[in-house]
Parts: C-alpha cells; structure tokens; sequence
C-alpha cells in the first residue's frame, strides 16, 4: 500500500489534509451520538481508523508516524479496555452490580443523557480505531518477500 | 413492492455472489465478489430496519476488504491454483448439503413466521428502555446498559484478535524456518 | 419461511466452500459467506412487519418497531467477523510467506 | 457477591500486562501469577461456602430475561476449580519455558484472556454471552498456538481457526434458530420456553449444537484439527488446551445445554454413546500409532474424552458420577504428560521418541512424575484413572450396555499400550543420552510434582464421605435437568 515512503504527490496530499479533519470529525460525531442515532462506538471508531488510513496512505508510513506517536496509540489502545473495566468496577462499588449505569440518565434526546452509555461508546471508539489502524499498519509493514526462500 | 420481495431479490443476489466469489479464478474478483455480498447484507439490513447494523456492516466489510486486499493482492500473483477438492468430494459435500437442507426446511415452518416475531423480552426493551437507559437508540441502551456485559466481551473479543494478529506478524521469526526478518 | 431457507442455504454456500475449497484465500472468504448467513437470519427473526427501527425521534408518533435484541447481538457478531478475518489472513500471509503457495493440500505436502 | 470478580481478576490481569511491561516481562508473571492464584482460592472457596445452592448475579442490575445472569452452581463451581488448578500450574511451568521465545508479554496477556475466557463460559446463564466468551478463548488459544512462530504452527493455528469458525457458525446460527422459536436468551428461560414448544425444533437446534461444540470437544468425527493444534502449540498451553479448553467449551457446554436446557432427550444421549465409544477406540488406537510425544498425547485426549462422552451418555447419575470425576483426573494427569513433554523437549530438544533413550536418571523427576501420570491414564489402581473409568464401566454395565463396557475396558488397554511406548522408548530406551541440552528447572519441578500428587490425591473423591461433598452435588445439578431453570429463575 505505501510502496513509496515519501507518499503520493502533493495534490493528494493537500486534498486528503482537508479531508482527514473532516473524517475523525465526522467518526467523533457517529461516537458521540451513538446513544441517539445509528452508529455508535462501533461504527465511529471504524471512521476514525479510516481517516488514520487516508494519511498513511497519501503521506506514507515515516511521515505519518512522525507525528502520530506510535508508543502513545498503542498505550491508548491498551489502556481504553481498562477504562471499559474501571467503568464496570465502579459500577459494583455504586451501583449494586458490574456494569450498572451509575450515571444520571439525563434528558432524553440530550446529548449529556444515558449515563455510562455515552462514556463507553467513547472508550469502545477509540478502542476500535486504534487497534483496526494498528492491525492494518502492522499488515503494510509486513513484508512478504523477504526470508522467504530460506 | 412488500419487503419480502426485495430480500429474496438480495438473498438470490448474495447466494450467487458467493457462488461466484468462491468459484472464480482471481483473487481480485473474488474478494471483489465478496465484498459486494457485504453491502448486499448492510442493504438488506437497512430494509430490515437496522440502521445501526447497516452503518457497521458497511464500514466493517470495508475494513475486511483493506485487510483482505492488503494481504493477498500481489504485483505478480493473481490467479488461484487448482483450488477445489476432487471430483468425489465435491459430490459428495453438495449431496449432504442438499440433504441438510431439504430435512431443514420443515424446522423453517414451525418457527413464527416472518414479520411476526414473539418479542416477549424485547417488548421490555421497547417500552422500558428509553426510560431506564436514557438512551433514544433502543439498540445502543441495549448494547451497552441492558447487555453492557456482552460488550465488554466483544471489546476483548477484539483485542484478543488484535493481538493475535500481532502475535503472528511480528517480525522475528524463532526459528529461522519461520521465514520474516 | 423462504427467507428464513433462502438465507440458510447462503449459510450451506459458505459451509460448502468451507468444506471443500483448498485456497487460503477462499477458505477464509467462506467463512464470512457463514458469518453473514448467521447474522441475517437473526435479524430476519426479528423483523416485525410495518415496524420502525428501533430509534426514537423526537416528534415522531411511537409506533410498533422492530425486535432491537437480534440487531445489538449481530453488532457484537459482525466484529467477531472482522476479528476471525484480520486473523486468518495474518495466518494465512505467514504460511504464504513459507510456502509460496495457498494451496493447503500442498502446504500439507511441503510441510512433511 | 464474587461472581463477577471471575472475569473482572483475569480480565484486569490480562489489561494491565501490556501497560506495565516493557522490555521485561517480570511484571507480567507477577500480575499473572497473582491473578490465577488468587482465583483458584476464589474458586475453593466458592466450592465449599456454596453447599449444593446456586448463586446467581445480575450484570448490570438487570433481572433474568432483561438482563445477562452469571450463576455459579455446584458443576460451575467445579469447572472453576479445574481451570484455576491447571491454569495455575501451567503459568508456573510457563516462566522459564516460554523465555526461549523471548521475553514476552503478550503470551501471558492472551494467557489471561484465555482464563478469562475459559471462566466466562463456565459462568455465564446467557446463550449468547456463553457464545462471545468461547470466542474469546478460541481468539486467545489460536494466538498461543501460533505463538512460537514456525511454520507448521502457523498452519496448525489455520486448521484449528477454519475448524472454530465451522463450528462457531453453527452454534450462532442455532443460537439465531433459538432466539426466533423462543425470543428468549437466558439459558433458564430458555429451558422453560423450549419445552413446549415442537420437539422438530429441539431436534434441529440439539443437531447445530451437537455439532458445533462437538467441534469444540474433539470427539472422532470433529476430531481433525486437535491433533495439530494440541502437539504445535507451546507445551504449558497444550496442558490448558487438552487440560481444560476442550472440557469448558466441549463437555461442559454440552453438559449444561442437552442436560439442563434441552432435559436429556433420548436420541442426544445415544449420540454421545456413540461419539464416546467412536472416540475411545480411535483415538486410543491411533494413538499408538505416533513417535511424536505430544501428538501421541493429542490423539490419547480425544480417546479421554471419549470415556467422559460416555459417562454422559448413559444418563445414570454413577455415569454422570464417573464422567465427571473422569474429566478432572484426565485435566490433571494429561496436562502433567504434556508438561513432561515439555520438559523432555528442553532437555533433550526433540519430541520424537525414537531420538530419546535412557533417562530415569538424568532427570528423576520428568520421568517419575511420567511414571504416574502414565499409570494414571492406562486407569492401574490406586491412581485416580482406575476409579473414574471403573465407575464409568459399572455404569454402562448397570444400564445393559455390556457392548459399549466392553469397549471401554478395551480402550483401556490400548490406552495403556500406548503408554508402554512412552515409557519403553522415551524415557526407559536403549539409546544412551549423555548430556542434556537444556535445563529443567525448579519451577517445571514443581508443577510437575504437584500434579503428581494431585494425581493420587483425587483418587480420594472416590471415598463416600469424600464423594458425597464434592461429586454428588455436582451430579446433582445436572441430574436433576430442568430443575436449573426453576433454581435460576427463583422459584
């Protein structure tokens, strides 16, 4: 996929920085409101692995991981289950049973509402995109070729 | 047209569509093929009232499809070797299938029909769970408060696979016969 | 009842290809054909006629919708799904990778 | 309650192992050693304080049908107990052995998750959840299988994913064919709406299920891809696989569905008759048929099972007695052979019989604790496999099946020829070995030995006063069928 580490051509590039904001917006957006519309941590964090991929692919892999910190996403990624589990315990401690919504449920249609479901589409968004872009990063820099006629 | 019309019209689709995914020579159009019987399934969901599903189906089959590409499309090696089982095998797999699926269909009838599904627990969700969970999408409430304990299962579920994944790519092998760096 | 056996017999397709497909490649493309066929006839089972997904809006009258259980049981299937593909490809590059092949009858044959 | 805390401790283990190690993987044995042992104490404690009632807990706070219910009764208990012994021993055998692929942590990160897992499955009261937890063992023991990165364990890992995904597909789809008849999750409920509705369809979901976790236990005709998967895989993780991965997601699953959701009908129970008598004469005599120790110790656990497949399939409570019973001795002396394997395989650097020879005396401890353990599985009294088996024969005998007797007495003794070999030409052969080429070292010992005693120790379940506290309750449960549901349900 990244044949070249330097990245496409700079027409791409301009075209998928203005494109890549927009994307992790709109993943921000699906995850955000997944407890009032389709979507959800799921399908939010998929878009936000995607918009990842776009600038792997228009800046190639140096590039893009001079700025993405690759020790940080994979500690991200790591730590989001943990915090789905800490939501849990804290579920026990105050709320009588693991995984209890402790939260005030709020308004209906409000965008603060449903208590502990709006944290964990946060927590599972963010697990799903770095590990679907890590996955795939692991993929391009796999290399078939080499040792392999030993 | 009633909704059934139209499943069966995607049902045909995706039966030959797999058909044909399985049966070609390229590896190109297969996972093509295979790809399109995915957004026949997010479509089907989206006229199923699934929005949800449909969104995820949609996003995850492309994911599946960068996976997929990524792994097996390759400058100089397009077409698949003599990919099937003998003759004999063959036979005998659809004679056994067909079988299966001819004793199955009576099993089809005793079930409710469709578009009449029983819902004795799924009435709560529908008339409880905005209250309960604060939540509009019924599905999210149920995902993540009535069956949060499912979820937190598909997370590891998929860090599990991640791992895996991973696990097996990483790049020294032990051996040396392992080939990779 | 043809849906519910239409979408069955996409499950034997995919069983079938399992079943007798030797290719890497196309054994794993069966198994989402499977994958599919599983998460289709839930959602079949939950359909109800006439009924709206299972979302509220506001301003919108609550009328009868369709059974939300099938639909957050495929959301967990689906990513299962993913999870089985990214692995076996994974496996299936390492073997490539080896054997210059994806044929597993000769991946048997050169592994002894 | 401490239902939850089963998966929370494993998961929690499994979460913090990639943040806290780095370069070492200290952290990493020490967090998971913590966390095993601490559930094994859980899972004792569990076991005594429960006295023959049932615990259920309510994720989320929700009740039965709305929500998911963990339950926690005598079999379950017992369950937790098995996997937290081997896991124990496993991870302890684990430390030095897995070093020579490196110092890493993601083996005891998956390591956790398959306990976790492992114990999700043995807890849950939901179908569905019970069918997301085998996901996440079968993820974490195709990763372990894979884990040492040669060729051929990649390609056993293949098999044995292509092999999870048949019969994960058709267990969904079963669960899909429950949910439309029923509309309902929990396995109580589930129980209770099934039973009135058409026998056709209990027949075509027990069929999907037969099949699917049939599969997952390896009985002969599912049996293709244990082989290569039990004998690739890392040593301590092919005593968690043959151990206790095939009993939680096989035996027990199956217990629990066809003996307390479906109620035993007839026809599955001569089904598991003749999957178990199929597979104890197979797999015992193919068997004998391999020079690689840890695939002769594959095919002999498809011919164990066998045995329990058996047990269960009489539908007697002696049967269900010795099936039971048989189960947690084959965890115990098969996981000890394959840490013998493991430890022949460090110190002598091959699996193949005919490249070993004489060592009784450079490695006392391998070859006695193999000594036992070998003895135990050929069923040679006062060792626990004498009993379980001699349970399971009595009880075929009682129930008029003198034939499928006969054939477990067989068995046996094709079992114990293939045990001679082991012994005969591993341990005890004419070719002199000089100089070992790696070290067995004190923890490997020490799991060894405490499987060993083990093996002698759970022959004591087999004493009145010993069986009516641990074994019969256990029977109990699964005697008793659809009583579950009522227990579960509160009624």
């Amino acid at each position: 996929m990244t044949d070249k580490p330097a990245g496409m051509t700079l027409i791409i590039k301009t075209v998928c920085r203005l494109l890549v904001g927009l994307i992790l917006l709109y993943g921000i957006y699906i995850i955000l409101h997944g407890h009032l519309s389709p979507g959800g941590g799921f399908g939010g964090g998929v878009v936000l692995a995607l918009g990842l991929l776009a600038v792997l692919l228009a800046y190639g892999r140096e590039e893009t991981l001079k700025w993405l910190r690759l020790g940080l996403l994979k500690d991200l990624e790591h730590a989001s289950p943990l915090v789905f589990l800490l939501i849990g315990l804290a579920g026990t401690a105050w709320g009588g049973a693991f995984l209890a919504n402790i939260l005030s449920k709020g308004r209906l249609f409000a965008l603060l509402s449903s208590g502990l479901i709006l944290p964990l589409n946060v927590v599972i968004g963010l697990k799903v995109g770095l590990s679907l872009f890590l996955v795939v990063l692991a993929m391009a820099e796999f290399d078939l070729d080499k040792g392999a006629e030993e | 047209m009633p909704i059934e019309t139209w499943l069966t019209f995607l049902l045909g689709f995706m039966i030959l569509g797999s058909i044909v995914a399985l049966e070609i020579k390229d590896i190109l159009s297969s996972i093509v093929a295979i790809g399109v019987v995915g957004l026949a399934v997010s479509l089907a969901f989206l006229f199923l009232q699934a929005p949800d599903l449909a969104v995820v189906q949609f996003l995850f089959e492309i994911f599946a499809l960068i996976i997929l590409v990524r792994a097996f499309i390759r400058k100089d090696f397009h077409v698949m070797e003599r990919a099937s089982s003998g003759r004999w095998i063959i036979g005998f797999t659809l004679i056994g299938l067909a079988a299966v699926f001819l004793l199955s269909l009576k099993v089809f009838r005793v079930l409710p029909p469709f578009g009449e599904p029983l819902m004795e627990t799924s009435r709560y969700y529908l008339e409880h769970g905005a209250a309960d969970t604060g939540a509009a999408n019924i599905v999210a409430g149920i995902i993540l408060d009535y069956r949060a304990y499912d979820t937190l299962g598909e997370v590891t579920v998929l860090l599990t696979a991640i791992l895996g994944t991973l696990t097996v790519l990483r790049f020294r092998a032990r051996d040396g016969k392992g080939g990779g760096r | 009842m043809t849906l519910y056996a239409l979408c069955f017999a996409l499950f034997l397709v995919g069983l079938y290809g399992l079943l007798t497909k030797r290719d890497l490649i196309k054994i794993i493309l069966s198994s989402g054909i499977m994958g599919y066929a599983c998460n289709l006839m839930l959602v079949l089972f939950g359909y109800r006629r006439g009924g709206v997904y299972p979302i509220l809006e506001r301003g919108r009258e609550a009328g009868p919708m369709v059974d939300p259980l099938p639909q957050a049981l495929v959301l967990t299937s689906i990513v299962i799904e993913l999870g089985v593909t990214a692995l076996l490809a994974a496996l299936a590059i390492r073997l490539f990778q080896k054997y210059r092949t994806y044929d597993i009858t000769k991946i048997r044959r050169l592994s002894g | 309650m401490i239902l939850p805390y089963f998966i929370v401790i494993p998961l929690l283990a499994a979460f913090l192992i990639p943040l806290v190690s780095r370069r070492r993987d200290t952290g990493a044995v020490v967090l998971s050693l913590a966390a095993v042992s601490s559930l094994l104490v859980l899972a004792g404690l569990a076991f005594s304080g429960l006295g023959g009632e049932t615990l259920v807990y309510r994720m989320s706070a929700w009740k039965l049908p709305i929500g998911i219910p963990l339950v926690l009764d005598a079999l379950s208990a017992l369950m937790l107990i098995m996997v937290g012994l081997i896991a124990l021993t496993s991870l302890v055998f684990s430390v030095r052995y897995i070093r020579r692929l490196g110092r890493d942590w993601r083996y005891y990160a998956l390591f956790m998750i398959l306990v976790t897992g492992m114990n999700g499955v043995i807890i849950t009261g939901d179908l569905f959840n019970l069918f997301v937890f085998m996901e996440i063992a079968l993820f974490a023991a195709l990763a372990l299988v894979a884990f040492g990165g040669r060729a051929h364990e990649f390609e056993a890992s293949f098999k044995y994913a292509v092999m999870a995904s048949i019969s994960s597909s058709l267990i969904l789809l079963g669960i899909a064919v429950v949910y439309g008849a029923t509309s309902m999750l929990g396995l109580a409920t589930i129980a209770q709406s099934l039973a009135d509705k058409s026998p056709l369809l209990v027949l075509w979901t027990g069929g999907l299920f037969m099949a699917g976790f049939g599969v997952k236990t390896a009985a002969m005709p599912f049996h293709a891809w244990l082989p290569d998967a039990h004998s690739s895989a890392p040593s301590p993780i092919s005593a968690m696989l043959s151990g206790v991965l095939i009993k939680t997601l096989g035996i027990y699953v199956l217990i629990r569905l066809f003996y307390n959701v479906l109620g035993a009908p007839p026809l599955f129970l001569d089904i598991f008759l003749g999957l178990g008598a199929v597979s104890i004469l197979l797999g015992n005599l193919l068997a004998i048929g391999q020079w690689d120790l840890k695939r002769l110790l594959a095919y002999s656990s498809i011919g164990q099972v066998g045995y329990i497949l058996l047990g269960m399939g009489l539908g007697t409570p002696l049967g269900m007695a010795g099936a039971v019973f048989h189960m947690i001795n084959h965890a115990v002396f098969k996981s000890l052979l394959f840490y013998n394997a493991g430890a022949l395989e460090t110190a002598l650097g091959t699996r193949d019989l005919r490249q070993m020879g004489n060592v009784t005396r450079l490695l006392p401890i391998t070859s006695g604790t193999s000594m036992i353990a070998s003895l135990s599985i050929s069923g040679i009294p006062p060792f626990n496999g004498f009993f379980s088996k001699l349970m399971i024969i009595i009880a075929a005998v009682q129930a008029g099946q003198s034939v499928l007797a006969l054939v477990a007495v067989v068995g046996s003794l094709v079992s114990m020829a293939a045990y001679l070999k082991v012994q005969r030409y591993g341990l005890r052969g004419g070719r002199p070995v000089e100089k070992l080429v790696g070290e067995v070292d004190v923890a490997m010992k020490a799991a060894m030995v405490i499987l060993a005693v083990l093996c002698l120790a759970t022959s004591l379940l087999v004493v009145p006063a010993v069986r009516e506290a641990t074994l019969d309750p256990v029977v109990k449960v699964i005697m008793d069928k659809t009583q579950y549901a009522l227990t579960v349900l509160g009624k």
